[in-house]
C-alpha cells in the first residue's frame, strides 16, 4: 500500500492487486466498502494474479485507508475525479500503454463519470452493480443525522443511505453521510459524457438496487451487458462468472 | 485512537505504516516477505507493498547489511532484519567497518539512514545463537545508535521515531514478549528521547531495557508487599544513554541496581555504573548493583532459566543494595 | 496423518453467522495454502475465504445456502503429523514466584 | 529425490562482440591523457613516500588501462563506482579532484574529502570485497527509482575471496540489478599469487554459477576496456549484472612498504606482456601529440604535489562532527572536553 496525495491534499492509498507484472487495471470499490474488502478479501487478488493482470485499487475517499475528511464539501464529485488524477499520476502510464478500469456500484460511478469527461484515459472500462440513476435521490441530512442519534426513524431515500453509513461497524457513520450528501449533490446522468471506451457492464440478476444497468447500453458506443447469474448487490463480488466475465474482458482490450 | 496489540503486531502495524507513507523505506532479510518473518512480525508486508519493497533475501548477513549500506547511499532508508541476534555477527563487518563509518568517511555526505531489526535476548528455548544480548557489542561502536523497546507501545512508537532518525540505530526487539499485548496509542506517542520511568518508587531505582523490564516491573510489585518501594526505569535508548535521566532517578532513591541479560563483564551495566558514580559520588546509600548474565556462552535450554536474570536474582541484588 | 479443522472465522465485528454461497473445494481435493475454499455472505458483503494450511480436503461442513455460525466448523483437513513451527518456544505466562524475601536494614 | 532439470539459463555471450571494437580516436585520446596522469601520479607518489610527504601508498602501475578505460565509460549523470585503495586510474577517470583523494593517502582524512554523490564513487576503504554489496544495494535503489543507473564495483583477484564478493553477486544476480562487477585480475595479492588465491584461476568462471554474462578481457588495452565495460553497463541497465575481469599485472609492490623480491622474480616480471602505457601510444598513434600530453600529465601532478605540501589543516572538531548526523550528548561532551583540554592558549 502506499498513498498519494490528491489535489486537495487528502491522502489516497493504493493498493497492489493480483500480478506484480501485466496490464494495469485500477479498481474502484462501492459505497461503504474499500479496496480490502470489495476486492482483496472476495478473492479478485488471487484471480488477476492468476489472469497476468496487475490491479491497482484505490481507497475511495472516506473509505480504507485513505484520509476521511470531515463536511460534505469535501465528497463532490470533482474532489474524487481529482482523486483519480493523482492515482493515475503516481500509475504514470508510458505512452502506448493500455490501461484498464474496474468499477463497483459507487466505484463504476465514478469511472463512467470520470471516462466520459477524459476519454482515452482507459482502453477499457468493466462496471460491476452500477445502476442507472442517481442511486441518493429524496435524501435529507437533518432527518439522516437524527436518525444516526436514535432520535426519529427514517423514511424514504434517506432511510437507504442511513442503513448503508451504519452497516460497517468500523467505518465513520458520520464521514460516509457526508459523502453520500457530497456525492449526490451532483445527480448522475448517464446520458450526459457517456463513456467512448470499450465497456461491460455485469450485475447480478438478483440485484435489486441495480435492476436497470442494461437501459444504458444503448447510450454507449461500444456497450454489453452480462447477468451475474444468482447474485445481489453485495454477494456478486465474489462470483467467478462475474471474475471470468470481467478478466476476459480485460484481457482482449489490454492485451 | 488506542489498541490493545501484541509487541509482533506493533512492530507489524509500524512497518506497514512506514512502507505506506515513505516510498523510500523498504524491508528486506531472511523469509520476510511469503513467511512473514519467523516471528511473523513482517507478515501480510509482501502481498500488501510487493516484493520490491518487502525482499526475501538470499541466506546472507553480510549481504543483507551491505545491499542496505548502498540502498542508503542511495537515499533509500531500508529496515532490514537479522532473523536472530547472533546472526549479527557475519555482518559485523559491513555493520561496524561500513554502516557506523559510512557518514564520518564521506563527511556526513553519504548518511546511513537504516533502522536494522535484531530479534533479542533470549527466554524462548532456542538453539545456540538465537538467544544473545549484543546491546554493549553494538553500543560500543562508534557511529551506531542503540534501541529497546519493551512494551507494544514502546515498539511502535520507537520504530517509527528509529526510522526518521538520519543515524543507523540498530532496533533490539525483545523476541520473549512479542506475544504480550498492551495498549497501543497510536496518537500520543509520549516522550520518546530519552528513557522512561516505567513505575515510580522512592526506596531504590532498578534501570533495565527490553525483556528485563517486565521482569522488574515484577520484581517492583513482589517487593512493595515487604513495604520497599521500587522504582523501575526503562533506559530504552542504550545509545545515547540516557544520562540526566538516570542519574536524576537514582539521585531521588540513592540506591541502584541494573538488571541486563547480557554478560556481566563490559556490559553495559558496567558503563551506567560507572555512570552513577561519577555523577553520584557521595550521594549513593550503596554500591551500584548488576544483576546480570553471567560471562558464558547464552546456555541452551533449561539452564536459560539459570542464566537471564530470574525475580529472586534480582530481589537478592535489591537486598544487597537495602542491606550495605 | 492427522485432522485439522477450521472454524468460520468472524469476518468483522459483532457478525455472527455467514451464509455459503458456493463451495470451491470438495472433498478428496488437495489445496495449496491461501487457496480460496469457499465463498460466503454476510449482511454487510460477500468474502471469499481462503485456505489457512496446505493439505487435502477431508470433509466440507454446509451446503450452498446454508447459514453457519462464527465458530462452528467449516472445514475440515488431513494433515501431516508434525508442522514446523518457528524456533523455540512462545514463553508461557507464569505466575510471579518468589522465594526472596525484603527487608530494610 | 530426483535430481531436477538445471534451470539456470544460459547467460549472454557479450564478447567478443560480433562487429568486432572500434573507439574513436577523440576518445582514445582522452583515456591515454588520464592514463598518463594516472601512471605519473604512481610513480611521483613512491617517490613523495621516500621524501616524507606520504606515509604510505599502494601504486597501482600496470593498471590503468584497466582502471581508466572502465571508469570512463561510465555515464556520470547516473552512474557509480564503488573502490577500495589501489583504484587511483578509477579516480583519475572520473575527473574527481586528485587532491581530495590524497587526503586519505596522506592520512588527514579516513576516505578522503570528495563528495561520493559528486564525484560519482565512494569514498576508499580497505576492506575489499565490502563495497561490492554497497554497489549492489545502490543498484538495486537504481532499479526502484528507475534512474537507469548502473553500478560497477572495482575489486582484485584477492578480495574475489572475501565472502562479500560472493553475496553480492548471487544478490545481484537474484534481484537483477545493474551491477558490473569489474575484477582486476593482476596476479598478486600483495605477496599470495593467483594460484593460491583463486582455485580454478579465473573469477570470470565463476559467473556462470549465477546465470550471469562474464567477459574475459585484456585487461592492458585501453581500448578493449573501455568497449568492453561500455556493453556490460548497457546489459545491466536492461537485464541485471555482468562480470568483467580484465587480465592485467600489478607491475609495482602491493605498497610502498612492500618488497616484491621476496617473492617474485626479475623474470616473470620480464615475462609480461607491453606495458598498458605503450599499448595506449600505439593506438593514439601521434607521437607530438603524445609528448604534449605527457608534459600536461606532469604539469598536473606537479600541482597536486604542490598543494599537497602545504596541506590543508584538519581540523580536530570533525572528528566529533561527522559521527552522526545527529551527535550524541555524550560525544557533545567528550568534545568539550577536547576543546578544553588541548586548546590551552
Amino acid at each position: 500500500m502506499l498513498r498519494v496525495r490528491s489535489a486537495d491534499g487528502t491522502r489516497i492509498a493504493l493498493h497492489e492487486v493480483g500480478a506484480s507484472d501485466g496490464p494495469r487495471v485500477l479498481m474502484l470499490h462501492g459505497f461503504a466498502s474499500s479496496s480490502q474488502s470489495n476486492w482483496v478479501d472476495a478473492g479478485w487478488g488471487r484471480a488477476f494474479e492468476e489472469a497476468g493482470l496487475r490491479g491497482i485499487a484505490m481507497d475511495l475517499r472516506g473509505h480504507g485507508d485513505s484520509d476521511k475528511p470531515r463536511g460534505e464539501n469535501a465528497y463532490e464529485v470533482e474532489r474524487f475525479k481529482e482523486d483519480v488524477d493523482a492515482a493515475l499520476e503516481f500509475i504514470d502510464a508510458v505512452p502506448g500503454e493500455k490501461i484498464g478500469c474496474l468499477g463497483y456500484s459507487m466505484g463504476a460511478r465514478l469511472a463512467y463519470r470520470y471516462v466520459g469527461e477524459e476519454p482515452g484515459v482507459f482502453a477499457a472500462l468493466a462496471l460491476g452493480g452500477l445502476p442507472a440513476g442517481e442511486p441518493f435521490e429524496d435524501i435529507d441530512r437533518q432527518m439522516a443525522d437524527a436518525a444516526l442519534r436514535g432520535e426519529v426513524e427514517p423514511t424514504g431515500g434517506t432511510e437507504f443511505v442511513v442503513q448503508l453509513a451504519k452497516m460497517l461497524p468500523e467505518a465513520d457513520p458520520t464521514t460516509l453521510l457526508d459523502l453520500a450528501f457530497g456525492v449526490a449533490r451532483t445527480p448522475f446522468d448517464p446520458s450526459v459524457h457517456p463513456p467512448v471506451s470499450p465497456t461491460l457492464f455485469m450485475t447480478g440478476d438478483k440485484d435489486d438496487r441495480a435492476d436497470d444497468t442494461e437501459t444504458m447500453v444503448p447510450l454507449l458506443d461500444d456497450a454489453r451487458f452480462e447477468p451475474i447469474p444468482g447474485r445481489n448487490h453485495i454477494n456478486a463480488i465474489t462470483s467467478r462468472k462475474f471474475k471470468a466475465g470481467v478478466i476476459e474482458f480485460l484481457q482482449s482490450h489490454l492485451g | 485512537m488506542t489498541e490493545q496489540l501484541s509487541t509482533q503486531k506493533a512492530i507489524n502495524t509500524a512497518l506497514r505504516e512506514i512502507l505506506a507513507d515513505d516510498a523510500k523505506s523498504l524491508v528486506f532479510g531472511e523469509d520476510v516477505g511469503k513467511l512473514g518473518g519467523v516471528f511473523r512480525v513482517t507478515d501480510g508486508l509482501q502481498t500488501e507493498f510487493g516484493a520490491h519493497r518487502v525482499i526475501d533475501t538470499p541466506l546472507a548477513e553480510s549481504g543483507i547489511l551491505g545491499m542496505a549500506a548502498g540502498l542508503a547511499m542511495a537515499g533509500h532508508r531500508p529496515i532490514p532484519e537479522v532473523q536472530f541476534d547472533g546472526f549479527a555477527y557475519p555482518a559485523m563487518n559491513q555493520i561496524i567497518s561500513q554502516i557506523a563509518r559510512t557518514n564520518y568517511r564521506s563527511r556526513g555526505a553519504t548518511p546511513m539512514q537504516m533502522v536494522l531489526r535484531i530479534p533479542s535476548y533470549g527466554g524462548i528455548r532456542a538453539p545456540e545463537l538465537h538467544g544473545e544480548s549484543i546491546e554493549a557489542t553494538l553500543a560500543h561502536v562508534p557511529g551506531l545508535k542503540v534501541v529497546s523497546p519493551s512494551n507494544p507501545h514502546q515498539a511502535y512508537h520507537l520504530l517509527r521515531r528509529a526510522h526518521e532518525m538520519p543515524d543507523p540505530v540498530m532496533f533490539m526487539e525483545p523476541k520473549s514478549r512479542y506475544w504480550n499485548r498492551g495498549d497501543v496509542d497510536f496518537e500520543n506517542p509520549g516522550d520518546l528521547e530519552g528513557s522512561l520511568v516505567a513505575r515510580e518508587g522512592e526506596d531504590l531505582t532498578i534501570i533495565a531495557w527490553g525483556a528485563m523490564v517486565a521482569r522488574s516491573l515484577e520484581v517492583a510489585e513482589l517487593a512493595a508487599e515487604d513495604d520497599v518501594s521500587i522504582e523501575v526505569v526503562d533506559a530504552r535508548w542504550l545509545k545515547p544513554l540516557d544520562e540526566d535521566g538516570l542519574v536524576a532517578s537514582v539521585a531521588k532513591t540513592g540506591r541502584a541496581v541494573i538488571v541486563h541479560e547480557a554478560p556481566r563483564t563490559a556490559g553495559l551495566g558496567a558503563e551506567i555504573g560507572q555512570l552513577l558514580t561519577e555523577r553520584l559520588w557521595g550521594k549513593l546509600e550503596a554500591p551500584v548493583e548488576r544483576v546480570t548474565g553471567y560471562d558464558v556462552p547464552t546456555p541452551a535450554g533449561d539452564l536459560e532459566d539459570e542464566y537471564i536474570p530470574s525475580i529472586d536474582r534480582i530481589l537478592f541484588g535489591v537486598q544487597r543494595s537495602l542491606e550495605y | 496423518m492427522a485432522e485439522r479443522s477450521f472454524p468460520l472465522p468472524d469476518l468483522g465485528e459483532g457478525l455472527i453467522e455467514a451464509t455459503i454461497l458456493e463451495w470451491l473445494v470438495e472433498p478428496g481435493q488437495w489445496v495449496e495454502r491461501n487457496t480460496p475454499l469457499v465463498e460466503v455472505e454476510t449482511t454487510k458483503s460477500a468474502v471469499e475465504l481462503p485456505s489457512p494450511i496446505a493439505g487435502t480436503v477431508k470433509t466440507t461442513h454446509g451446503e450452498d445456502g446454508d447459514t453457519i455460525n462464527v465458530g462452528d466448523t467449516l472445514i475440515t483437513f488431513e494433515v501431516a503429523d508434525e508442522e514446523a513451527g518457528i524456533v523455540g518456544t512462545v514463553p508461557q505466562e507464569k505466575k510471579k514466584e518468589r522465594r526472596v524475601r525484603l527487608s530494610k536494614k | 529425490m530426483p535430481v531436477p532439470p538445471s534451470s539456470a539459463a544460459q547467460p549472454a555471450q557479450l564478447w567478443p562482440p560480433q562487429n568486432g571494437v572500434t573507439v574513436d580516436v577523440e576518445t582514445l585520446r582522452g583515456l591515454a591523457e588520464r592514463m598518463l596522469v594516472t601512471r605519473v601520479l604512481d610513480t611521483e607518489a613512491v617517490r613523495w613516500q621516500r621524501q616524507g610527504i606520504l606515509p604510505a601508498f599502494p601504486p597501482a602501475i600496470g593498471q590503468e588501462a584497466a582502471q581508466v578505460g572502465s571508469a570512463m565509460a561510465l555515464d556520470r549523470a547516473r552512474d557509480m563506482a564503488f573502490i577500495t585503495y589501489r583504484d587511483h586510474g578509477v579516480v583519475v577517470g572520473l575527473d574527481s579532484d586528485l587532491t581530495d583523494y590524497m587526503g586519505s593517502h596522506l592520512a588527514l582524512w579516513n576516505g578522503g574529502f570528495a563528495d561520493p554523490n559528486k564525484v560519482r564513487h565512494s569514498p576508499l576503504q580497505a576492506v575489499v570485497g565490502a563495497t561490492a554489496l554497497h554497489a549492489m544495494g545502490w543498484a538495486y535503489a537504481q532499479k526502484l527509482d528507475g534512474t537507469g543507473g548502473a553500478a560497477i564495483a572495482y575489486f582484485g583477484d584477492g578480495a574475489s575471496s572475501q565472502g562479500d564478493v560472493h553475496e553480492a553477486m548471487n544478490f545481484a544476480a537474484v534481484s537483477k540489478s545493474p551491477v558490473v562487477f569489474f575484477v582486476q585480475n593482476n596476479g598478486w595479492s600483495l605477496s599470495t599469487p593467483l594460484d593460491l588465491q583463486v582455485a580454478g584461476g579465473s573469477v570470470a568462471a565463476r559467473a556462470s554459477g549465477y546465470s550471469m554474462p562474464s567477459m574475459r578481457i585484456d585487461g592492458d588495452d585501453v581500448g578493449e576496456v573501455y568497449a568492453a565495460t561500455q556493453i556490460a553497463l548497457e546489459h545491466a541497465r536492461e537485464h541485471g549484472p555482468v562480470v568483467i575481469e580484465a587480465f592485467t599485472y600489478r607491475r609495482g609492490p602491493h605498497a610502498t612498504s612492500d618488497d616484491p623480491s621476496r617473492y617474485r622474480s626479475l623474470e616473470e616480471e620480464r615475462a609480461l606482456g607491453p606495458d598498458p602505457i605503450d599499448v595506449a601510444r600505439q593506438l593514439v598513434a601521434d607521437e607530438a601529440w603524445w609528448a604534449e600530453a605527457e608534459q600536461r600529465a606532469e604539469q598536473a601532478v606537479d600541482a597536486v604535489r604542490v598543494q599537497m605540501q602545504s596541506p590543508r589543516t584538519i581540523d580536530g572538531n570533525d572528528m566529533f562532527d561527522y559521527v552522526f548526523q545527529e551527535k550524541t550528548p555524550q560525544l557533545v561532551k567528550q568534545q568539550e572536553q577536547w576543546r578544553e583540554e588541548t586548546d590551552l592558549d
